[in-house]
């Protein structure tokens, strides 16, 4: 399997000097090694092959997935959320990271990553969550098998690893997808974590978005690597480079990927070379940091309009598949919209609820205190309100 | 906000953020050897934009957007450090300086004691701190009681934009690694400053005492002091005079200014942001009991963060130490002849 | 060493180590989702040898030796307690746990409550710590202030070789995750011991009286007990009865043991390893002083650590807290009338 | 330099669907990929070139290495030294990497690399200061270019990245070579200082000492990687596997790397296939990981053979040349035995000296208490030595 194998083994003995003995290479680098080139679909002579149904599938996904962020956007203008990190331009990566998946497998997002949990069903007030800020996780992971969105980068990565052992160890085929960031591969913990999922061959998934930024910082300031997915050999996976704005190609990718881990093959990294094509997050300004140009170049490979492209040369985009399709997110977009102007229900208790299994004494005491303060402000208020 | 410094020059208002800006500045342009390094510290400035022009002005080579690996640019640091620079990091909030925490723990703060002086560490570490502006989580930690307990660090915050400038200046100037915390939900606020004010570099291990008072001590630091400041204003109510001190170092420990306040007024609270248990006020508290146990007419109380993890944005109001519960507490100073225990009695 | 439990069944000597080991054994056998894992632990058994004879006995996937990153252990421990296991990590020394402290901090403590409950993370992670044993740099950090200072946690550690059994057990069955900080001077402490004493299983969260005595508390845990049960003998030369509190867990705070305690001898001395500043004990002091000020006749006073880097193997003697130094300490606890203040002033 | 140029230049825009606009791989992998098998110039047509000097030099320095370790570990034996990580059997890399070094130079060694910094020309006995306990690090770095042993694996490679980052930009042509284990390339911080080496183009040369184990964990556990060299190009810089135990092979691979370094090629990442032919350290039973048998296997591949089995063949091995140099090597054992004999001179005061640049108020303090406490003890002594 390594360079070593232990113990004992030997090379050719004897005849002194030649390579160490013990020592033999064991894995061939070359099939671990990614094409120059992205992997594409659209506009290449595999497209015609694709199924209808995925095609549409995706697209409906896609234009979903490009409303929602647009309206989590809007609600950051209204103060309904802290803060949002779009995905607008990656749509199609996020769309198939929850394609790509059954329902028992386990998906790590990080933080951009809250349509790929849509994508996955979850409900999008409940992905929100965190970023509305009544708590911190929305959901329960173990329910929709979505690990919570991750803020500290690469950290989510080892636990995808970790989950994925167990899951083999108990002898479910379960697979784990984790999403990361160009910036986020630079962690160690990106590294500790390919490192484990190759040595345990753990069937993971790691996919990583490239989308040319970590905030303000370009991937040429981030890595001199002929590519991020040069770095699976490394650990002894093979690495693969997509076009992260092709949908299917994405989908094909990742679900062989997630085929592989499963069928005990062990762990992949995928690299998709994308596109950010909003600000960082709401808060942020991108103009301070790269060229409209750019991001012009980039719109015109946008995903959603390459796979409208095929759709329409196989004749699979009649107009009212398209306007059922826009009415559809619409409404969704709506819903959402109307939930979350709502207030969230909120019981300040809640802060010492879960810390630990049982409360502690000195948590209990500092619960007491709050519940008299809330008291007192209530008390306060009411005296104010019954005044003239 | 008081300070105990008079303005002579022209002062106008500015932000903190401006003013920690100013420090790198001009820390930069008198000494060479000072490289700012960090994640978006270059061509974005920063996320909280105190690094600001700083690349334009100095060039990339001496404000460097690195790669996205907190260890990695503390440990790079280090050993510019060993060569003779003066590295200024800046770690992009607090829960992001752990992964760097094997670098700062078993390197930055042992270096110059293992080599025997021969390897300094004239190191800055920029960490924005605490909570208060509505972010996720991971991004409002009180983590100062983590430096104060790893010896050889220097660990300082600011709480006024005269002090954020001086601090600044004195923590790059430091030749031993400052954990400098910027108090983030003081960036925005403004006080009357100019750089040019007498004594612009505020002394490392040196508290301020911010409101002078006669019946109780407020010990604290960053983000609380304005807190405290009002709770002092609101306490003449009650017929209390605070004295008001700001810490400014808690790393090394101005014992000797907060003893001889705790003397005087016979009675003392700590307030910080911070957890309680585990945190720097059972420290503080401790040791001022030490000193001035026979001046006690109370036990030295804390007014803390809660014994949680920090919490979500629409909750931390309830959280955070406010008027209220600094007042409710300097109540239960004993003032009268009730000689009851303190809280959990 | 005296414990609290009466023996009923064969007892024979037993080092620390040893119940540690069958302690990781008895939990292994009972739990098949109990997961041992760390560098070394399986066929070598671990440095310690604290995990001797598991993977042979359980096998590769029980009891596991991983590649040699720490935040890569903890962070699939992390994982793997997010599927229903129950993992024991091990890490190899104390300051060899800094490269997992983002994993610790920002997941293992806080997860349950980021997930309102519906992740849990009962992960053990054994950390030998404390010095004594001649190690060179890097290998005898006391380093549970970093753990007391992080809510979500529970931080235990055994000073005796029935604790040592019956808390990692406990630590093991908790729903939460237990920092478990074996006090590495002690692993080869025998005692007579056996697993079949009555209560093997020692509570999270409550203190052990040690020694019962009437004119001073000694509060301390893990590698300072013994030192702290020796001075307490040799005081009573002095005319001192001490009694000497094992805090075994720092949290939960057994508040009810030690409150109690001090308020009927009025008078107390901290006594840890620990770096002084920023350490365990100003917590200690600081919350025993809060519930029981009134029943105090002198300031709680610490022994600890100095405020340094741990020295170098010929150095530690004179750093570690030692019988003279703790009688010294007693000594001012102002027991004729002079009552001047503590130290510094 | 990476997958993404930025900004705005642009790939094939206008034949849509392409790949991404401005994407363009820049860095050809293919020369940063290790060889197949470990260069290696002894036993090969390679080994007539070599230089007599050259190769009578390193003899003389292995030997004497392998003394300085079995002396070091038989002062352990006698209580003078703490512990002993020894060397022996990796002698080759351990000189080959002080030698490859100028003056200027900054070396970075592991808690294992004692050897490499005698061989560098340091003191013996303040090279074990560490290890026999007085302090932590017994000579001045600065002044010998030597960075302190580091215990804490893999944290010296981003030291020495910073350093040679900031020797470069100060204008000195100086290298920073940095000595760590197979298993310490686990850690993140091996990832995220080869990946600053990178981006940073830092006059740097990692060396991985490949021994097959760390402590007790055979490589097969640590990586399942084609060969560590093999992470290389995942940072986009040459990694290059040699045969750690032919002296002559390592001081080339080196000296190379040192010198593409210096001229402003950036770094490379050397792995160094070799084996530690005793236990960890003094401390350690390796009998309980690993079978006689491949120990045998690894001392007929002994670097000193291989290299005496050369000058052998070339006539470079007279039995005096022999001779001379195991009584230079027994002279210097013997006199690092006679001076680690002797106790260290230590000042408990020095606890409290360098914490920091000034001893502030509560250090004085201290430093004051156990300076009373030393008295007591000196009187206690006295009293009692009075006595008859
Ligand atoms: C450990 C850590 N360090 C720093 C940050 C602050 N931060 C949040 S997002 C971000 C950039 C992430 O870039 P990338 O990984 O490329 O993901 P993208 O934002 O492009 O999706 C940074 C630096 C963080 N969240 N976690
Ligand atoms: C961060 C860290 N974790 C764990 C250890 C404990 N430890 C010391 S040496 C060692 C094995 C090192 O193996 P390798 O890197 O291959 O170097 P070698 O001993 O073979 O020279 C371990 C686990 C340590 N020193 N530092
Ligand atoms: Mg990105
Ligand atoms: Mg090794």
């Amino acid at each position: 399997m390594t360079v070593l194998e232990q113990p004992g083994s030997s090379g050719n003995k004897g005849t002194l000097p030649g390579p160490p003995p013990a020592w033999r290479p064991h894995v061939d680098p070359a099939p671990l090694l990614p094409d120059a080139t992205p992997y594409r679909v659209l506009g290449t002579d595999a497209a015609a092959r694709l199924d209808p149904g995925l095609l549409t599938s995706l697209y409906v996904h896609l234009v979903r997935g490009r409303r929602f962020n647009a309206q989590a956007t809007a609600l950051t203008r209204q103060g309904r959320l802290a803060v949002y990190p779009s995905s607008t331009g990656q749509e199609a990566c996020e769309v198939a990271a929850a394609l790509a998946l059954e329902d028992r497998d386990w998906l790590f997002p990080s933080y951009r990553d809250t349509l790929a949990t849509v994508a996955r069903g979850l409900d999008p007030v409940q992905a929100l969550t965190l970023l509305r800020g009544d708590w911190h996780t929305g959901y329960d992971p173990r329910e929709h098998r979505i690990a919570p969105l991750s803020t500290p980068l690469a950290t989510q990565l080892p636990h995808a690893v970790g989950l994925a052992h167990a899951a083999r160890l108990k002898g479910d085929d379960v697979v784990a997808l984790a999403m990361v960031g160009d910036g986020g591969t630079s962690e160690g913990d990106f590294h500790e974590a390919l490192n484990f999922a190759a040595v345990w061959q753990a069937p993971v998934v790691f996919l990583v978005q490239n989308n040319g930024f970590a905030i303000s910082v370009p991937l040429a300031k981030q890595t001199a690597a002929p590519s991020l997915a040069h770095k699976a050999v490394g650990y002894g996976m093979p690495g693969r480079l997509v076009d992260g704005n092709d949908a299917p190609a994405m989908h094909e990718v990742l679900t062989e990927a997630v085929r592989r881990a499963r069928e005990g093959g062990g762990p992949t990294l995928v690299e998709a070379i994308t596109y950010r094509l909003e600000a960082h997050t709401n808060a942020d300004d991108a103009t301070r940091y790269r060229a409209a140009d750019e991001v012009e170049t980039w719109r015109a490979h946008d995903p959603i309009a390459l796979l409208e492209r095929e759709l329409d040369a196989r004749g699979l985009l009649p107009g009212e598949f398209v306007t059922a399709t826009r009415d559809a997110a619409e409404e969704m977009a709506a819903s959402l919209r109307d939930r979350m102007n709502a207030d969230p229900e909120l019981d300040p208790m809640d802060l010492f609820r879960h810390v630990y299994a049982e409360q502690t004494s000195q948590l209990a005491e500092q619960a007491e205190q709050l519940r008299a303060e809330l008291a007192a402000e209530a008390a306060d208020q009411s005296v104010q309100e019954a005044r003239p | 906000m008081t300070t105990t410094t008079a303005p002579t020059t022209a002062r106008k208002p500015a932000a903190m953020a401006q003013a920690l800006n100013r420090a790198l500045r001009d820390a930069m342009a008198a000494d060479p050897s000072v490289h700012v390094m960090g994640e978006d510290v270059g061509t974005l400035g920063g996320v909280f934009r105190v690094t600001d022009g700083l690349a334009k002005e100095f060039g990339d080579d001496r404000c460097t957007d690195t790669p996205l690996a907190e260890a990695g640019i503390l440990g790079a640091a280090v050993g510019m450090a060993m060569y003779g620079l003066r590295p200024v990091v800046e770690m992009q909030f607090d829960a992001f300086a752990y992964p760097a925490f094997e670098q700062l723990a078993s390197h930055v703060a042992k270096m110059r004691n293992r080599t025997r002086g021969a390897l300094p560490m004239p190191l800055t570490i920029r960490i924005p701190y605490g909570g208060g502006i509505g972010g996720v989580e991971h991004h409002s930690d009180s983590s100062e009681a983590y430096y104060l307990a790893t010896p050889g660090l220097q660990v300082v915050t600011p709480a006024t934009v005269g002090d954020a400038y001086g601090l600044l200046r004195a923590a790059i100037a430091s030749d031993d690694p400052v954990v400098f915390l910027e108090p983030k939900r003081l960036y925005w606020s403004r006080a009357d400053w100019s750089p040019d004010d007498p004594e612009p570099v505020a002394p490392i291990g040196r508290a301020a005492i911010r409101r002078p008072g006669t019946d109780a001590t407020l010990i604290t630091y960053g983000p609380s002091l304005p807190v405290c400041l009002e709770a002092a204003e609101e306490a003449r109510a009650e017929g209390w005079d605070l004295e008001v001190i700001d810490l400014r170092s808690l790393t090394p420990f101005d014992d000797e200014t907060v003893t001889a306040s705790v003397r005087r007024t016979g009675r003392a609270v700590v307030v910080h942001e911070s957890n309680g248990f585990g945190g720097p006020g059972g420290e503080i508290a401790a040791r001022v009991t030490e000193r001035c146990f026979h001046h006690l007419e109370a036990p030295v109380l804390r007014v803390a963060g809660f014994d949680i993890p920090y919490p979500p944005p629409m909750l931390e109001r309830h959280h955070l130490p406010g008027v209220d519960r600094i007042l409710d507490t300097v109540a239960r100073l004993q003032w009268e002849s009730d000689r009851t225990e303190g809280r959990g009695d």
